[in-house]
């Protein structure tokens, strides 16, 4: 245990806030059942917050749903204990279950939105759970009031007679906070609860969680896939792999130096330290994970690992007490020592020249809705100009106008009059209809979810062999040579080809409409968050894979994303919006190091970093205003945490050139928002 | 956009969907009888009478005039003449349209309430037996035409058991009482049709809740089980009903063809059976007109109702 | 390339198993208690309706007018009716001319519904708009009584009652056709053949068809049920099936003024016939249902 | 003169009467009324001038009696003096022409035209002074007072000045009148105290109109009605055969006409059409289709019912045999295939099915075409009617009180309704004798000759006159059979 926390020490004798022992839980799904948690023990002390990570589907959420007893139907506790504060659940009636949740667990998952009652008004759902402690209605609606203070909700009464859909995603998740928190339990448990969030609202409710804690004495369960955020929030953490606790520790030694294989992977996925696709490919871990009920003998990472021998395989590795921290390898010390599954070297870079004309350039490009009755305005005067070979990244908040830009690219919605769009120097009508086959040919699109974009009717053969046809004009006869060509080039095994997509991973989705994309052989491909749904060890794989695919074909990407670290990896110039509006456009690096747009500057520091540190910079107040009615003069000056004063109300600032070729839209002087502090993510790191 | 705001919008769209119908109903009603006269006449009727029937009724000027008497006289509630009666239509359709109505508020009564409960029941066992049952024996009740169900309960209430009247119509006094005692044998096959729609919705509603974040967040706060049930489960659940309960009306008057026809019972349908029978062609377009808009009329409350209480819709999406 | 074959590794793992998602749909309904009793019953009157001629005791139309009206014997077993025909045998022959109509109907208005409902999907604006408000006018009415306007008005016949119930079954699979492709047209894969610069009628038919197969086969077993209810109905009040047919709604209409006079047997097994068959094909829409929709 | 004297023996005055009958189709109007449901409440309040008994004799009514002139073009019609109408106004000689004179006349689209057409036009009845009207008719017809009798149910006597709103007032002169009606629903009548003759028996009677048959026999046997005005005794079985109701039943020559196209193969050969007519096992029929409650019928419209029926023609029996070998001799010793059009009506289809059933013996298949009763009489003229073009059709014949219409319209060379396009000038000349004869001797002499041609011609099968079954409780009394009428002045419950 991390004795770090203050308020923990003198109860050290008193039983873990939980503890759970050798818990077998099980889905039986059509018949079978299938296994998803296989003798999973930890505690979690008392103050203490623990972690849990592990990619989708090994049963992060099955651990936090059976400590409540709220188990799925089909879902079944096969053997083990779980202690809450020294009580079994498991042996508890109806009514002591009841009362354990009234007093002393409580639960707050992803999604807000669904998780409040949408018909009544939130006071009532606050307030319930001060009446179900015998207070009188008019006493628990002053508490509701007060608690709901407590998560800083600036004007508790109007919320109180609000439904739950009259508020933002952020406020949403801090009135389940607060009702969750109501009770004082000895235990919270967070099921992902800030996936799904914007990175600036996921910052402010992680930063209200962390003030919580020291507030309220409740121990944390703290269940996430996402490392980083998990480095930030736990003080020790347990990394599940398909159902198995494979590693244990406290969170920094964890991170920084991992003693189990699979955590090694995890970690070498993610474009840390600043990396970019020049400085080498991302390592991968190969294969899938096993699925839930799979008969696994030996090391159930075995598969993947690049360590397993034959030992690995044939006996499973007991938890092995590492002194403070566990691992479940046998050869836990090499682990830090894998060998990468993907070589490092990096592609030919390309050099891209901006002497010559650009290959796609936008004027003017804006874009109005109309969505009952209202005029969106969801892109206005969008000037960009994208040269071959190059990445250009596109961050913003959800609603920014990311996808809205792409889609006006590829002509799938029509832009607004006085808007041009220039491919090689030659205007590009604004229709797809209305292009020409070359035109519609040369601008091709990867979309974020695979499971969408490829048609689950058609098999991979057909998928891709009629795009040949279609764009690259491939007759017949030479088809499936060119299209094992392709398939070979996304790295997809042939025998894929008669497969639906419902039968492929969503990595193998990905290159399969990545293979699509290509090939018509076009001059631009926009990538539209196409990592987001896939988990970080097969997100490295399709980094990689695009940054091949561009080194060796010489496209040009726009590549969207909302997770800078990957956008500051694949781009070579990033462009900032907000509201439909360009705030910053310039080098990737430039970008990150500053000056920046205080919007950036707020994106940049709400992102959580691996090596846990706090950064307490610049948060952003409130919720991306409404596109139909932007804010007057700059659009950010609402949220604006460095507003100037009457003249970002009053007048859009222009996009001013702070360096060459970055370009910043904001009333303060270029050298004035160069700021002193370090940026959140180290500008420069080791190429590993 | 909030939904009352958008009311005149549902109000005009209803308007126009009407105006279509009215159209439909008045094409479908010209398709056929090249001669009216010979139609109401009948087959024996001397020629010299046809025509000059014919002429009397009008229907020797063209369509479009037609219609356009006929509508403009519609809206001022002048339903027109019916041929096979000779007299004016309105009044006939407001009485059978009484008497449709206590029917259909005797089965209304009676299933509304027992298919909720029978489908929050199910809902509430979801997979056991006694889902399974309620289920199995709400489709085939819904499925089985009135004709049929209506048949066997004749054969079983009215003719075995002799406990209830197998005809409609109550003696010439009857209070209110003797009233329903008379339209509790024809109100049973509507409830049996009923049963199974309303039940089944109400049960995927109330599993759907179930299943529902928020009841989740009810349960893991402690609440007793009761109170998650009525305070978050069926307040949502139930929502969905309305507007099922609602389109029902419509297709209760369908069913009410057969089932005033079965026991011969002066509503509505029956009228509009008759109608069709006799070829009265302004009646029938009357008749079919009305149910058109009652159904209309029912929607549209249904959907004012829901977003009344939905406050999803009442107030909006989030800004 | 020099990459390493990330994903190329032999999968194990992928949800990749044999068969499609039919198959394992096909495997999951043969499971299903409801769909098989269903799947029987419907399969029982097929048959019937098939064969039933070939395969009766006695003459289902041969006519004997002084053993009218017997009750159930050995000789008779479901007894005669008012002209001495045997029952048993005419309410096996009974189910042809409905299952004849009533499939052809939901065919009828299966493709045509469908047809209609990706266009309107597919193109929306003001094709799409007109179009609901006519079938949201139709729908405006119960089937039985639009069905009963337009037979009034075309006349009965075998034809024109499949025309009319296809139709009216049009507006109703368009209006499921078209939410599901709503759905479809939003999806990803939908852009991407328009960035290949397919045209609209092979997205539609080719992209989005398939995807909407489901959808489209549980809306169509569910028309059929309301087919055949339809069709009975209509025969019961003399706007379907015309005699001299052995049709058990015709049978009924004829015969239920007789069962106050102790005739039961008259009506009862042709309703139990009528009650078994819409029940069966609707267990079978019921198993398919919960098959497909989830 | 009572309306019906065998029912001398009337029950105590008082009491209601519940009457079940099917709705009127129409405004009930005297001058359009055209279906049974109207007809009946023409004669609850109003009078015929004579009356048709069972017997098919008129009895004197309204008027007192009648005669033609020598020729029979003009018949004289003393009217019965002292009735008063149900507004107090008497009824004069002035009323009566103008009664009939309404319905001859084209512009009133009477229903009664076809009756009158040939016979008499607008302004043929005359009044000649108050108590005599004179019926002046385009030809001579010896059978002219069926035609104002209750024979013709338009013919009801109502005032002079009458406005064509006969459903509000029900204004008559006879032994009940209106209390209460609504169209659809039923309708009432009250005992009128100032009737000319006897007076009703029962205080009220109360009718309900029903859609169908069933309806009216569900209503009966639950009780909730005394009378059925009329059921067919098919379908109508559940009450023929129970012993706790009566069947107050009447003659009738009602009718099912069978024809057959003469004019077209294989029909125009008249053996085919005879080996047809063999194989009908009547008897059976008139046992199985309505429990013995009809007559049999010898292929001619002269109904058992008609006093100039002669009976002494021979019976066509069933003979297979016999059939075979016409079938052969005209050629078609296999037999064929036909196709039968007809009508949803009555017990027509199963008549049809029947017929079907019958001539597969000889090797004849029929095909049953049962249409819509529209769809079948289609515009009712040569070309553009199933009914009239159909090789072979079968068409339901109401009761007439005389067999005129029967033998003109369906068999003359240019009748409006000669569906087997039957064209035989002695047939022709036959009936044209027939109309004529004014005395009964005359009449008979001539039927046996039509009778004996139409056997042999067989361009029509008439195989059955249905009867008229008005079922009642067992304990009503006083209701006189008389088909098509339900006169309930003295019926009573005991
Ligand atoms: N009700 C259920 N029936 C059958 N299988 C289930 C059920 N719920 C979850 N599973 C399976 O159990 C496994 C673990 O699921 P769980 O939701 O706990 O994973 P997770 O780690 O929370 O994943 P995610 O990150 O996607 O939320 C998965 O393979 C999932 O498919
Ligand atoms: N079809 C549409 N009709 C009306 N408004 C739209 C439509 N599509 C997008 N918008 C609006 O335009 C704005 C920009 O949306 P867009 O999808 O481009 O944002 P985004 O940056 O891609 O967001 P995300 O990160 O959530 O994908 C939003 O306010 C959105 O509500
Ligand atoms: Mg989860
Ligand atoms: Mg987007």
């Amino acid at each position: 245990m991390t004795p770090t926390a203050p308020w923990q020490g003198e109860m050290a004798s008193a039983p873990d806030a939980l503890s759970i022992r050798d818990l077998d839980v099980a889905y039986r799904v059509r018949g079978k059942v299938r296994q998803v948690l296989r003798g999973l023990s930890f505690q979690v002390g008392r103050g203490e917050s623990y972690g849990l990570v592990g990619e989708s589907g090994c049963g992060k959420s099955t651990v936090a749903l059976a400590i409540v007893r709220y188990l799925a139907r089909n879902g079944r506790v096969r053997a083990g204990r779980i202690l809450l504060d020294g009580r079994d659940l498991l042996a508890l009636g109806e009514a002591d279950l009841r009362k354990l949740r009234a007093t002393a667990v409580s639960m707050v998952y992803q999604d807000p939105g669904r998780a409040l009652n949408p018909s009544l008004r939130v006071g009532a759902q606050v307030a319930e759970v001060f009446r179900l402690q015998g207070m009188p209605q008019a006493e628990a609606l002053d508490r509701a009031a007060a608690m709901l203070a407590r998560v800083q909700i600036a004007d508790p009464s109007s919320v109180m007679g609000r439904y739950p859909h009259q508020l933002s995603g952020g406020m949403q998740q801090r009135v389940a906070i607060a009702m969750a928190l109501a009770i004082n339990p000895k235990l919270l448990i967070l099921d992902e609860p800030t996936t799904g969030l914007d990175a600036t609202v996921e910052a402010e409710v992680l930063d209200l969680i962390a003030r919580l804690r020291g507030e309220f004495a409740t121990s944390i369960l703290f269940i996430s896939h996402n490392l980083a955020v998990i480095a930030r929030m736990c003080d020790r953490v347990g990394v599940l792999y398909a159902g198995l606790l494979v590693e244990e520790g406290g969170t920094r030694e964890l991170f920084d130096n991992p003693r189990h294989p699979y955590t090694v992977g995890l970690l070498r996925c993610l474009p840390r330290r600043g990396r970019r696709k020049d400085h080498g490919r991302l390592d991968t871990i190969p294969g899938l994970l096993p699925p839930p009920g799979a008969d696994i003998a030996g090391c159930v990472f075995a598969e993947r690992c690049a360590h397993a021998d034959e030992y690995c395989r044939a006996v499973e590795p007991p938890l092995y007490d590492l002194g403070g921290r566990a691992s479940r390898c046998h050869y836990h010390e090499r682990a830090p020592d894998l060998p990468r599954a993907t070589p490092s070297d990096p592609a030919a870079p390309i050099a891209v020249d901006r002497e010559e004309r650009p290959v796609l350039r936008t004027q003017r490009l804006a874009k109005t809705f109309a969505a009952g009755g209202h005029a969106v305005h969801a892109l206005s005067a969008i000037s960009l100009e994208l040269w071959s070979g190059e990445t250009l990244g596109l961050v913003g908040e959800s609603g920014s106008g990311k996808t809205t830009l792409a889609r006006l690219l590829l002509g799938l919605i029509e832009a607004d009059g006085g808007s041009v769009i220039e491919l090689d120097g030659g205007q590009l009508p604004a229709a797809i209809d209305r292009r020409t086959p070359d035109q519609v040919k040369a601008l091709q699109i990867v979309f974020q979810n695979p499971d969408s974009a490829l048609n689950r009717s058609h098999t991979v053969r057909h998928l891709i062999g009629r795009a040949l046809a279609k764009l690259a004009r491939v007759p017949a006869p030479q088809q499936l040579e060119r299209l094992l060509a392709f398939t070979r080039a996304v790295r997809l095994a042939d025998r894929y080809l008669a497969v639906r997509p419902r039968q492929l991973s969503g990595g193998l989705k990905q290159r399969v409409a990545i293979a699509r994309a290509f090939a018509g052989e076009p001059r631009i491909v926009v990538c539209d968050e196409p990592t987001s749904a896939l988990d970080v060890s097969v997100q490295a794989a399709i980094l990689n894979l695009l940054a091949d695919l561009q080194a060796t074909r010489r496209v040009s990407y726009v590549f969207i994303s909302h997770d800078l670290g990957t956008v500051r990896y694949i781009s070579d110039r990033i462009a900032v919006l907000y509201l439909g509006r360009l705030m910053e456009l310039g080098p990737a690096e430039q970008v990150f190091r500053g000056p920046h747009h205080p919007y950036t500057e707020a994106l940049l520091s709400a992102v959580p970093s691996l090596d846990g540190s706090v950064t307490e910079r610049i948060r952003l107040k409130g919720d991306i205003p409404s596109a139909i009615r932007p804010p007057s003069g700059c659009v950010f000056h609402t949220r604006c945490p460095r507003k100037l004063g009457s003249i970002c109300e009053d007048q859009e600032p222009p996009l001013i050139e702070a360096e060459a070729g970055h370009a910043i839209r904001c009333h303060i002087q270029a050298r004035d928002l160069q700021r002193e502090r370090p940026a959140p993510m180290p500008a420069e790191a080791p190429a590993s | 956009m909030s939904t009352l705001r958008a009311i005149p919008r549902r109000l005009l769209l209803s308007l126009i969907t009407l105006w279509i119908l009215s159209v439909i109903v008045f094409i479908g009603a010209q398709l056929l009888p090249g001669d009216v006269g010979r139609a109401i006449l009948g087959p024996l009727a001397d020629p010299r009478a046809v025509a000059n029937l014919n002429h009397e009724l009008g229907v020797d000027r063209p369509l479009l005039v037609q219609y356009w008497s006929w509508i403009s006289h519609f809206a001022t509630g002048d339903m027109g003449m019916s041929y096979t009666m000779r007299a004016p239509i309105a009044p006939f359709i407001a009485t059978a349209l009484g008497n449709s109505l206590k029917l259909a508020a005797v089965a209304f009564v009676l299933v509304v309430p027992l298919a909720i409960f029978g489908g929050v029941i199910a809902a509430l066992n979801v997979g056991r037996p006694l889902d399974r049952i309620i289920t199995v024996l709400g489709l085939s009740a819904t499925v089985v035409p009135e004709f049929v169900s209506g048949i066997v309960l004749i054969l079983i209430f009215g003719v075995w058991l002799r406990v209830l009247p197998i005809n409609a119509n109550w003696p010439p006094d009857a209070g209110p009482l003797t009233q329903v005692y008379y339209l509790l044998l024809p109100s049973l096959p509507l409830f049996l049709v009923l049963f199974g729609y309303i039940a089944r919705m109400a049960r995927a509603g109330t599993v759907e809740a179930l299943d529902a974040d928020y009841t989740r967040t009810a349960v893991l706060k402690g609440l007793p089980p009761r109170t998650v049930l009525w305070r978050h489960v069926l307040r949502n659940a139930l929502l969905p009903t309305i507007t099922v309960i609602a389109t029902q009306v419509g297709y209760l008057i369908g069913g009410l063809v057969v089932v005033e026809v079965l026991f011969h019972y002066q509503g509505i349908g029956s009228l509009i059976y008759v109608a069709a029978r006799s070829k009265d062609f302004p009646t029938l377009e009357a008749g079919v007109l009305t149910v058109g808009i009652i159904y209309t009329v029912a929607t549209l409350a249904a959907d004012v109702l829901t977003s009344m209480l939905n406050p999803r819709v009442r107030l909006g999406a989030a800004a | 390339m020099s990459m390493q074959a990330a994903d190329t590794a032999p999968a194990p793992a992928a949800p990749a198993r044999t068969g499609g998602a039919g198959r394992e749909r096909l495997r999951l309904l043969l499971r299903s208690g409801t769909f098989l009793a269903g799947a029987a019953i419907v399969a029982f009157w097929v048959a019937c309706a098939l064969f039933g001629s070939d395969v009766v005791p006695q003459d289902p139309y041969a006519v004997d007018l002084m053993s009218k009206l017997q009750a159930p014997s050995p000789d008779h077993w479901f007894g005669t009716d008012r002209l001495g025909r045997d029952i048993f045998a005419r309410v096996i022959v009974g189910a042809r001319d409905i299952l004849t109509i009533a499939p052809l109907a939901t065919v009828l208005g299966t493709v045509l519904g469908t047809t209609l409902g990706l266009i309107m999907g597919y193109f929306r604006g003001f094709i799409d708009e007109a179009i609901s408000r006519l079938i949201e006018a139709v729908l405006a009415l119960p089937l039985v009584i639009v069905a009963l306007l337009a037979l009034v008005a075309l006349g009965t016949s075998y034809i024109t009652v499949i025309l009319v119930i296809g139709l009216i079954f049009t507006p109703l699979i368009a209006r499921t056709v078209r939410s599901a492709v709503l759905t479809e047209r939003g999806l990803d894969y939908v852009a991407a053949a328009r960035l290949r610069g397919e045209n609209p009628f092979y997205i539609m038919f080719i992209e989005i068809l398939p995807n909407v197969v489901p959808p489209i086969l549980v809306e169509s077993t569910v028309r059929l049920g309301y087919a055949i209810f339809t069709v009975a109905t209509l025969s019961f009040i003399g706007f379907g099936i015309q005699p001299p047919s052995a049709d058990w709604g015709l049978a009924i209409s004829d015969s239920y003024g007789l069962i106050n006079g102790g005739y039961w047997w008259t009506v009862l097994f042709d309703a139990l016939a009528i009650a078994s068959l819409v029940v069966g094909v609707n267990l079978v829409a019921d198993g398919v249902q919960g098959v497909f929709e989830t | 003169t009572a309306v019906a004297p065998r029912m001398a023996r009337a029950a105590a005055a008082g009491g209601l009467i519940r009457v079940a009958c099917t709705v009127p189709a129409g405004a009930v109007d005297p001058v359009t009324v055209d279906d049974n449901g109207g007809l009946l409440m023409l004669h609850q309040t109003g009078e015929f001038l004579s009356i048709s008994g069972p017997d098919l004799v008129l009895r004197p009514h309204l008027a007192e009696s009648w005669k033609p002139n020598g020729d029979g073009t003009v018949w004289t019609f003393k009217i019965r003096q002292g009735v008063k109408f149900q507004n107090g106004k008497t009824m004069t000689a002035e009323d009566v022409a103008a009664s009939i004179d309404r319905l001859a006349d084209p512009k009133n689209s009477s229903n009664a035209l076809s009756a009158f057409k040939g016979v008499l036009s607008k302004g043929g009845a005359k009044k000649v002074d108050d108590d005599t009207v004179e019926f002046h008719l385009d030809t001579a017809n010896g059978n002219f007072p069926y035609l104002v009798s209750s024979d013709n149910y338009n013919a009801i006597i109502i005032p002079a000045d009458y406005a064509g709103d006969f459903e509000k007032t029900f204004i008559g002169t006879g032994p009940f009148k209106l209390d209460k009606y609504t169209p659809k629903v039923g309708a009432s009548f009250v005992r009128n105290p100032d009737y000319w003759g006897p007076k009703a028996v029962p205080d009220r009677t109360e009718w309900s109109f029903y859609q169908n048959m069933q309806a009216m026999v569900l209503a009966l046997q639950g009780n909730q009605v005394d009378i059925v005005s009329q059921v067919s005794a098919v379908g109508g079985e559940a009450l023929l055969n129970d012993p706790s109701f009566q069947i107050i039943s009447e003659k009738t020559s009602s009718h099912q006409q069978v024809h057959m196209r003469c004019d077209m193969a294989p029909f125009d050969d008249k053996r085919v059409r005879q080996a047809v007519a063999l194989c009908l096992d009547r008897k059976q029929m008139v046992q199985g289709l309505f429990s013995g409650r009809s007559d049999i019928g010898n292929d001619s419209p002269f109904a058992p019912v008609f006093p100039s029926t002669d009976k002494s023609v021979p019976q066509r029996e069933k003979d297979i045999a016999k059939a075979k070998q016409l079938l052969a001799d005209a050629g078609h010793a296999n037999g064929f295939t036909v196709k039968l059009t007809t009508e949803q009506y009555l017990e027509i289809p199963d008549y049809a099915v029947i017929i079907q059933n019958a001539v597969k013996a000889i090797g004849i298949t029929i095909e049953l075409n049962v249409e819509a009763q529209d769809a079948y009489y289609g515009k009712a003229v040569f070309g553009s009617s199933d009914w009239l073009d159909s090789v072979m059709g079968i068409t339901d014949y109401g009761h007439r009180g005389v067999p005129n219409v029967f033998l003109n319209a369906p068999l003359k060379s240019d009748g409006t309704w000669n569906s087997a396009h039957f064209k035989n000038k002695d047939y022709d000349a036959l009936v044209a004798q027939y109309i004529v004869a004014s005395d009964l001797g005359t009449q008979r002499a001539v039927a046996k000759k039509i009778q004996e041609l139409l056997l042999d011609e067989t361009p029509v099968i008439f195989g059955y006159f249905y009867h008229y079954l008005t079922p009642a409780k067992k304990n009503v009394t006083g209701v006189p059979p008389v088909a098509n009428r339900l006169f309930l002045s003295q019926a009573a419950l005991t």
